[in-house]
């Protein structure tokens, strides 16, 4: 291996840009720019089939890896999270008032949700944008993906327990007794089939709230 | 010293202060280089500098005459009214004990002998010198940045951390539930309870004052079989009833210690 | 060339940092780190007369410019800070005695060395806290890193020139040990353990200055 050749693949390895011929031989002092040029292709030969390689890009030379190999430079690594309780929230939210929008969505959890719960259950695949709701504003409005009833084991969001069967367990404690009779309503079984078509009884629970 | 001057360029123009020079200086003869007791890194790095011009192996260096060349040129300095920083003149006073206890007959000498402590005083120079040394040879190796280069501008190695999200139908329909609790209208009844107003006390504190002429307890005046509750309220309300009275002038107050039990009676002159 | 030298030599040539054989095994998934090694070893003998090189410091790898081009390379490149006389001699004693106190630095060089000195040569990321040693007071004791080795090109702390002489002639000894051997008095074995652990001795000796 050449003396111009070593200095070559030192300079381009050590440039923080690509680099022309001409200006290889600048930089190295008395170089010809036909030796420098000699020296690049050489050196292209060289690498073509190692693990980096110096190639040309609009008449600057850089090196950089082999694209073969893009592969294992850009490794995923698969990590599990557990969903925090306010996205687990607006996730059941969907789930039982689907399709809703994000207004809806705090207006049932009382408090403001910000974009990136939403973004997290996208991310995840349970959630997907349905449109928008004409209404003025035309809110976006979001529903659960069959990948939501896979992961979930439901065949199907009527799966989901009703209100009453909530209460039944207990999960809805501590809820005032004076609620039920002031509403004079069973929501159960409306709640479990209306809440798929109609997002009315969203709005609807909503204006409870 | 300048030991706090790291980095920033030596007080003296002396080229093997910086960074890449040899260690030990090997200065230029004449008198310019004695002048700057900052030039020196404490009294042993000028010991050791006076020991190297000796240009002989610091084995066999002759303590005395080192000895001799420091008092000379503390002397020297102190001609020249600089100003001796004290571990100088500390240095000074004990190589002048040194080298006095190395001329008297041997068997005068304390423990420890002057021998020893010439020779530790050596084998200090030694180490110092070995550590210099060491120095220049470390500064002048292969360095990064100087000699050899890194590649300026590495693609980097991209881990993508892709999250696998984890949540469980119990915890969705638990959270569903929260939700419903949370938001749900919450309704507040105030159950009715038995209170004594401020009237009816004041009635009833004023009517059982005409009675008697005595001092009475404010428990006295509750009603007797009260449910706590009630008591409670009798009780407060009694007690502004007295307050009222006693402002009205119509009834007096008594209390003999601070919580003690309030007395109250008619207002004798009301009488 | 096989596909795993090939891979190491992209992963290396495109690290931010120099790995280490386990890292680079790590990284490229399944790879042995036995053949990993295997391979470094392999490049770094093919790159031995090139214009770059691969060099171990430390056990970790990295691809840096052939030392001999420096003055080809060295015009533009930044120049590095310039470190007091003070600082040299303190990184050089920390070097060939670590784990080291202050008080012991500052026994060797005879003047007090300031807190500056050390912060220095820690933002410069090439000393470090070693911890404390157990002897009345709990000394902070300091030893250099890594990234001391990558910068003054050492494969490992045995490459510091001249520390087998040094070693050998009892000069990284502490003076009262040397004293004692000088005297013909075989150093009792609590001293040869002490020496290192005992900065009374390093407190003695500065007394002289």
């Amino acid at each position: 291996m050449d003396d111009l050749a070593r200095a070559v693949e030192a300079a381009l390895f050590a440039a923080e840009e690509p680099m022309s011929a001409d200006a290889l031989s600048a930089f190295l002092g008395d170089a010809a720019p036909g030796e420098v040029r000699d020296a690049l292709h050489a050196l292209a030969a060289h690498y073509e089939d190692r693990g980096i390689r110096l190639v040309e890009r609009g008449k600057r030379w850089h090196f950089e890896t082999a694209p073969d190999l893009a592969h294992l430079l850009r490794r995923e690594k698969e990590q599990l999270r557990r969903l925090s309780r306010a996205a687990t929230e607006v996730l059941a939210i969907i789930a039982y008032h689907e399709p809703v929008s994000r207004a809806e969505i705090e207006s049932i959890r009382g408090v403001q949700t910000s974009g990136g719960t939403l973004d997290v259950l996208m991310e995840a695949g349970w959630v997907k944008i349905a449109g928008r709701r004409e209404v003025p504003g035309r809110p976006t409005i979001y529903a659960t993906t069959p990948e939501f009833l896979e992961h979930f084991g439901l065949a199907s969001r009527r799966d989901l327990p009703g209100l009453a069967e909530l209460r039944a367990t207990g999960l809805l404690d501590p809820v005032d007794d004076a609620y039920e009779d002031l509403m004079g309503e069973a929501p159960t079984e409306t709640k479990a089939d209306d809440g798929a078509d109609e997002p009315e009884s969203a709005t609807d629970d909503s204006s409870l709230a | 010293m300048n030991e706090g001057l790291l980095f920033s360029d030596p007080p003296q123009s002396e080229a093997d202060e910086s960074w890449d020079g040899i260690a030990s200086p090997t200065p230029a003869s004449g008198k310019a280089l004695y002048l700057e007791l900052d030039g020196w890194e404490g009294p042993l790095d000028l010991l050791l500098d006076l020991a190297r011009r000796q240009k002989v192996d610091l084995r066999s260096i002759s303590i005395l005459a080192l000895v001799d060349q420091y008092l000379d040129y503390i002397e020297q300095a102190g001609a020249l009214k600089l100003e001796l920083a004290a571990d100088y003149l500390v240095m000074a006073a004990w190589l002048a004990y040194l080298k006095s206890a190395m001329l008297l007959p041997k068997d005068e000498q304390e423990d420890p002998s002057p021998e020893e402590l010439a020779l530790k005083l050596q084998l200090r120079l030694q180490r110092l010198g070995a550590m210099r040394d060491a120095a220049a040879r470390l500064m002048g190796g292969d360095r990064i940045g100087r000699d050899v280069f890194l590649r300026a501008a590495p693609e980097g190695l991209e881990i993508a951390r892709k999250t696998l999200w984890q949540c469980d139908q119990y915890a969705l329909i638990e959270a569903y539930g929260r939700v419903k609790a949370r938001t749900a209208p919450a309704i507040h009844m105030v159950r009715e309870r038995p209170v004594m107003t401020l009237e009816s006390a004041l009635d009833r504190v004023s009517h059982m004052l005409g009675v008697t002429l005595d001092w009475m307890e404010l428990q006295d005046f509750l009603p007797p079989h009260a449910e706590p509750r009630l008591r409670k309220s009798a009780l407060a309300s009694s007690f502004v009833a007295a307050l009222e009275l006693a402002r009205l002038g119509k009834a007096e107050l008594q209390q003999d210690e601070t919580f003690g039990p309030l007395h109250l009676r008619r207002a004798s002159t009301n009488g």
